[in-house]
């Protein structure tokens, strides 16, 4: 149990990673991209996790009742705008390589040799 | 490399790295039951220091506020990038019609949707800017609201059609909003140099504990955030959107990318 | 509690895989969106209300959408004739 | 408590900001002429805090959250010396950027300028600041913008090699992030002083070796160190030719930077960090150094070439860092700045190939280039100051750093001086001088034709390269024990270690290698069979390492992943 966070953490990792490594499809790609991120929030997520806590946030608790941690999740947050916006970028990139090209598979498309 | 011997690297090195994770697995600290000193910290300075009760908010905005303004250029810089990305060889006349998928028929807006929408977009929009109010006091900021807002722009589009939605939300004016909401957060912090403090010092009165308008320059800094996150999403999916329009003939030539 | 945590984590591990085991953009889309909920949920649990917000509102509607919007207009098969590719900022 | 610390970062956030929000209104140059005076002031306000810095870093809280009993609630910069003079010399890189691109770009408003002040701005908080996190933001915002500069012409290959680019370089970023949540986990901290001190309370702890390695694994992805390398090439080459200035020239030694940052202020106290650091970042840093050479060798694309040479000048930084020395890490920091200047002028007249020949090839370009000689003569002296010519702050850093090299990578040093140098000496004799043999029809070019905006005089672009160069030549004559000051307030005052022994002769070694590999290409059709069976012996191994670099992202991932096993092993 208490291993579980930190071993679903390397899980997203590994099976991310291995989606991009076998994808044939830059737009299938780009979500696998998004699985390997998954994985920062919930290794970040599950650091700062208290047993019995609530929310960092004393609006219907008194400050001073037992809280998780607010750091991480402030980070979190800043993670999930740099997926967002760079998911953005990396569906542009992909939209125009196929306006241009006419695939999208990796394969088929490479950056200039020699 | 061949798909199976990229295949073969990569299961390899995995293997490699088994081991090592569960030796890292086994050594972190105890879930849920360690000490964490700066959270700690936090949660018991920042209702006293601040006035604030929603504590993300006060590590987003004032602790690590600096934290933030990177965070919100960062967007920028995205947002811009996917722009240029998008728009390059995009021409400037603006056709009307959605884009048609072969294959597939054409459906039109029933008055029912275009009905739902209109009573709907508005709502979302309202309820983008309860919630970026509400950043000091309950779940929710500027980030979360202005991606709330932006949303509510793109029902717009799918109740009022590209056309019209073209000309009640245009980009320069979504440009504006991200551009200036980015720079009033990083104002908030010449100004507190201007007065004699440490760059983003939150130097304005701070209200009350559990009072909507609570935190001081933190609000400002919100509101900041909110008018960037939404322009920016905003012309995220407007310039994604585009794309699904149908090219005229002589729309598709080297535009000049405005 | 604990339970709950446990399952969720569980959830998420198999929703990961789904994205990266959905193969056809469409149905990888909708697997997308299911994760982002999965994520919700988890970070609910966790007692990140903020960050559940905002999971819910990029992981399941933005992000998704982005997708559907790029899929249909790489269907519409806007492609560029051969001889479009020229430079777009007066790089020539 | 010094004002200056915030101004280089913040203050070009907000003219960003206010350029994007007028670039409907504004007038045509405003963006240029905004930009280069953002820079240029960035660079002296960082000039300013070097010398401030002398007498021991500038501390500065943001939000005024000084450390209270001990514990950091805030971010704090930190500027040291070394962190302030990179910061200048990035500024002045900018500025030099950004008067090569003058006109560049039209059309598409002011978003160039909007990217390049962005970038500018994360490279300089990068440098100058103290929390790890704080790190990690500056880092993304830069890589984000070299993301979209990268793809700014939308060629077909500059748009792969723009989406190689951002998934290997976001998987970095997430590595990072994840290193950063495991640090976090076990000491509860961000800032760089209560790290090391975490870190010393229990060095031998496989998380905190586990966060080492992810942290290490992101900087040098974005150094492009051996097996992370591959990205490098395909963005790099596809870029507009004034952000390859600045990727070339600063971006890879802003991810050197990063290790050494690690290195000293967060895990100084973990000997097994340093052990393993000792011997992989060493073997890593020679690999590179070695293949990037071989590498830049094998291309005719002279912006590839370049970016190769970019990979093997990367990996000889990396050596001075992996030697743990204070004296080696006095050399790494002027070599970093020296070869930024260098491939910065390098780059330049790449610029201008492209401009005025319409074309980057070097086999087609081969005697065009005489009509623009003066760049030729930029491109030679940059060739020989890769080369190892013995002037200039280059040699000032590699004397340094061979000084305590073992033996085995001061001839990785040498090969990849040589090669690098000799096929930039290649390239000018075939493009500027046509020397070499007439190339038949079967030698057409195998890339796509390019050509950058033309109608830019001469002398605006070859301004920049010449001032470059003549930094990289005249500053080495200031530096005097900067170096050697910096270096110590780096490594937190860090005692001298022996003196090294002093390797005049190599700088030759190099040099007369790269005359020699320059000369057997360019001449070999004139030269004996010996020479010819040299060369044919030497095909194999080039379409070995071609056939890895093969453009593919998913080959570039997998090869990521075993560059993390090397960690897992190099760390258990």
């Amino acid at each position: 149990m208490t291993l579980l966070p930190w071993l679903v953490t390397a899980w997203l990792l590994a099976v991310g990673l291995y989606g991009i490594v076998t994808s044939r499809n830059y737009v299938h790609l780009i979500g696998c991209v998004s699985v390997v991120q998954s994985a920062t929030y919930v290794l970040l997520l599950a650091a700062g996790f208290r047993w019995g806590a609530g929310p960092p946030i004393f609006y219907d608790h008194p400050p001073g009742t037992p809280a998780v941690d607010p750091v991480v999740q402030a980070l979190v947050l800043t993670d999930i705008v740099i997926g967002a916006v760079v998911t953005a970028m990396l569906l542009a990139l992909a939209l125009q390589i196929h306006k241009r090209t006419g695939t999208l598979d990796p394969e088929r498309l490479r950056p200039l040799h020699r | 490399m061949s798909p199976r011997l990229r295949l073969f690297l990569f299961a390899a090195a995995c293997l490699c790295l088994v081991p090592a994770v569960i030796s890292v697995a086994r050594h972190m600290p105890m879930f849920g039951d360690h000490p964490m000193p700066y959270g700690d910290a936090i949660n018991a300075l920042a209702p006293v220091q601040r006035h604030v009760s929603n504590m993300i908010s006060a590590v987003n905005f004032d602790y690590r506020g600096f934290d933030t303004l990177g965070e919100e250029f960062m967007l920028l810089c995205a947002v811009t990038g996917t722009v240029v990305l998008l728009r390059g060889t995009r021409g400037e006349q603006l056709s009307a019609r959605p884009g048609i998928v072969p294959g597939q028929p054409i459906l039109l807006r029933s008055p029912a949707a275009v009905l739902i929408c209109r009573i709907f977009a508005p709502a979302i929009v309202l309820f983008g800017i309860y919630v970026v109010l509400h950043a000091m006091t309950t779940p929710g900021g500027g980030f979360q609201g202005g991606v709330i807002i932006a949303s509510g722009f793109v029902l717009l589009f799918v109740g009022e059609g590209y056309e019209v939605w073209r000309r009640m939300v245009r980009s320069p004016v979504l440009a504006a909003c991200e551009g200036l909401g980015a720079t009033t957060y990083a104002l908030c912090g010449f100004a507190s140099m201007l007065a004699g403090h440490p760059f983003l010092q939150n130097f304005l009165p701070f209200g009350t504990l559990r009072d909507v308008f609570s935190g001081g320059l933190m609000q400002i800094q919100n509101a900041g955030i909110a008018f960037a996150v939404a322009g920016g999403f905003g012309t995220v999916l407007l310039e994604f959107l585009e794309e699904t329009r149908a090219i005229k003939p002589d729309d598709a030539g080297p535009g000049d990318g405005t | 509690m604990s339970t709950l945590i446990v399952v969720l984590l569980l959830l998420t591990a198999l929703a990961g895989a789904g994205v990266v085991i959905a193969r056809d953009p469409r149905r990888q889309v909708l697997t997308m969106a299911a994760n982002g909920l999965v994520l919700t949920c988890l970070f609910m649990a966790l007692q990140a209300p903020d960050v559940a917000f905002s999971e819910l509102a990029v992981g399941t509607a933005a992000v998704p959408l982005l997708f559907l919007v790029v899929l249909a207009s790489i269907r519409m098969d806007r492609r560029l004739k051969p001889g479009d590719e020229s430079d777009p900022d007066g790089a020539q | 408590m010094s004002v200056l610390p915030p101004l280089p970062v913040a203050g070009p956030l907000a003219i960003a900001g206010l350029l994007l929000a007028g670039a409907h209104a504004a007038p045509p140059r405003v963006g240029d002429v905004v930009a280069l005076l953002t820079a240029l002031a960035a660079s002296v306000c960082c000039g300013w805090m070097a010398m401030d810095a002398a007498n021991g870093p500038l501390v500065y809280w943001f939000g005024g959250w000084q450390p209270r009993d001990g514990l950091v609630l805030g971010i704090g910069f930190s500027v040291d010396q070394a962190g302030a003079c990179f910061a200048a010399f990035i500024g002045l890189l900018f500025a030099a950027a950004i008067v090569f691109a003058w006109g560049y770009f039209d059309t598409v408003r002011s978003h160039f300028h909007v990217l390049m002040l962005l970038f500018m701005a994360g490279m300089i908080g990068f440098c100058l600041t103290h929390d790890l996190f704080n790190l990690f933001v500056w880092f993304e915002v830069m890589s984000v913008a070299g993301f979209a500069l990268t793809g700014y012409q939308l060629r077909s290959s500059a748009l792969s090699g723009a989406l190689n680019f951002t998934v290997v370089n976001t998987l970095g970023s997430y590595l990072l992030l994840g290193g950063i949540g495991l640090i976090y986990a076990r000491m509860g901290a961000l800032d760089f002083s209560a790290l090391g001190r975490g870190v010393a309370t229990d060095p031998g702890d496989p998380v905190v070796l586990a966060a080492f390695a992810l942290l290490a694994c992101g900087f040098l992805i974005k150094a492009a160190q051996v097996p992370f390398q591959f990205w490098l090439a395909d963005a790099h080459a596809v870029a507009p030719s004034p952000v390859s200035i600045i990727f070339s020239g600063a971006m890879v030694s802003i991810g050197l930077f990063g290790v050494a940052r690690l290195l000293w202020p967060v895990f100084a106290a973990a000997p097994m960090v340093h052990a393993a650091a000792g011997t992989l970042l060493l073997g890593m840093g020679a690999a590179s150094a070695v293949i990037g050479g071989a590498m830049a060798l094998i291309q005719r694309h002279i912006k590839r070439l370049l970016a190769f040479s970019t990979v093997s000048h990367a990996g000889i930084m990396l050596i001075g860092l992996a030697l743990l020395d204070r004296q080696a890490l006095a050399g790494t920091l002027t070599y970093m700045v020296g070869h930024g200047l260098v491939k910065g002028a390098l780059f330049a007249v790449a610029g201008i190939l492209l401009a005025t020949c319409g074309g980057i090839d070097e086999i087609g370009l081969r005697g065009l280039g005489r009509p623009i000689w003066p760049a030729g003569i930029a491109m030679g002296l940059g060739g020989l100051l890769l080369a190892g010519l013995p002037i200039g702050l280059m040699d000032q850093g590699i004397s340094r750093i061979a000084a305590t090299a073992p033996v085995w990578a001061l001839a990785a040093i040498v090969l990849g001086a040589g090669c690098t140098g000799g096929a930039v000496l290649r390239v000018t004799g075939r493009v500027f001088a046509g020397m070499g043999p007439v190339a038949g029809e079967e030698k057409r070019a195998p890339t796509e034709e390019e050509r950058e905006k033309a109608d830019r005089p001469l002398w605006l672009m070859l301004a920049p390269a010449a001032l470059l160069l003549a930094l990289a030549l005249g500053v080495a004559f200031l530096t005097g024990t900067l170096p050697d000051n910096a270096a110590a307030q780096f490594m937190g005052g860090a005692t001298p270690g022996p003196a090294g022994a002093e390797r005049p002769f190599l700088s030759w070694i190099s040099l007369s290698l790269a005359l020699a590999l320059a000369a057997l290409d360019l001449f070999h059709h004139r030269l004996m069979a010996a020479a010819r069976i040299a060369t044919r012996l030497v095909h194999p191994v080039s379409a070995v390492l071609q056939a890895v670099h093969s453009g593919v992202v998913g080959d570039y991932v997998a090869w990521v992943v075993v560059g993390l096993a090397l960690f897992a092993f190099a760390l258990s």
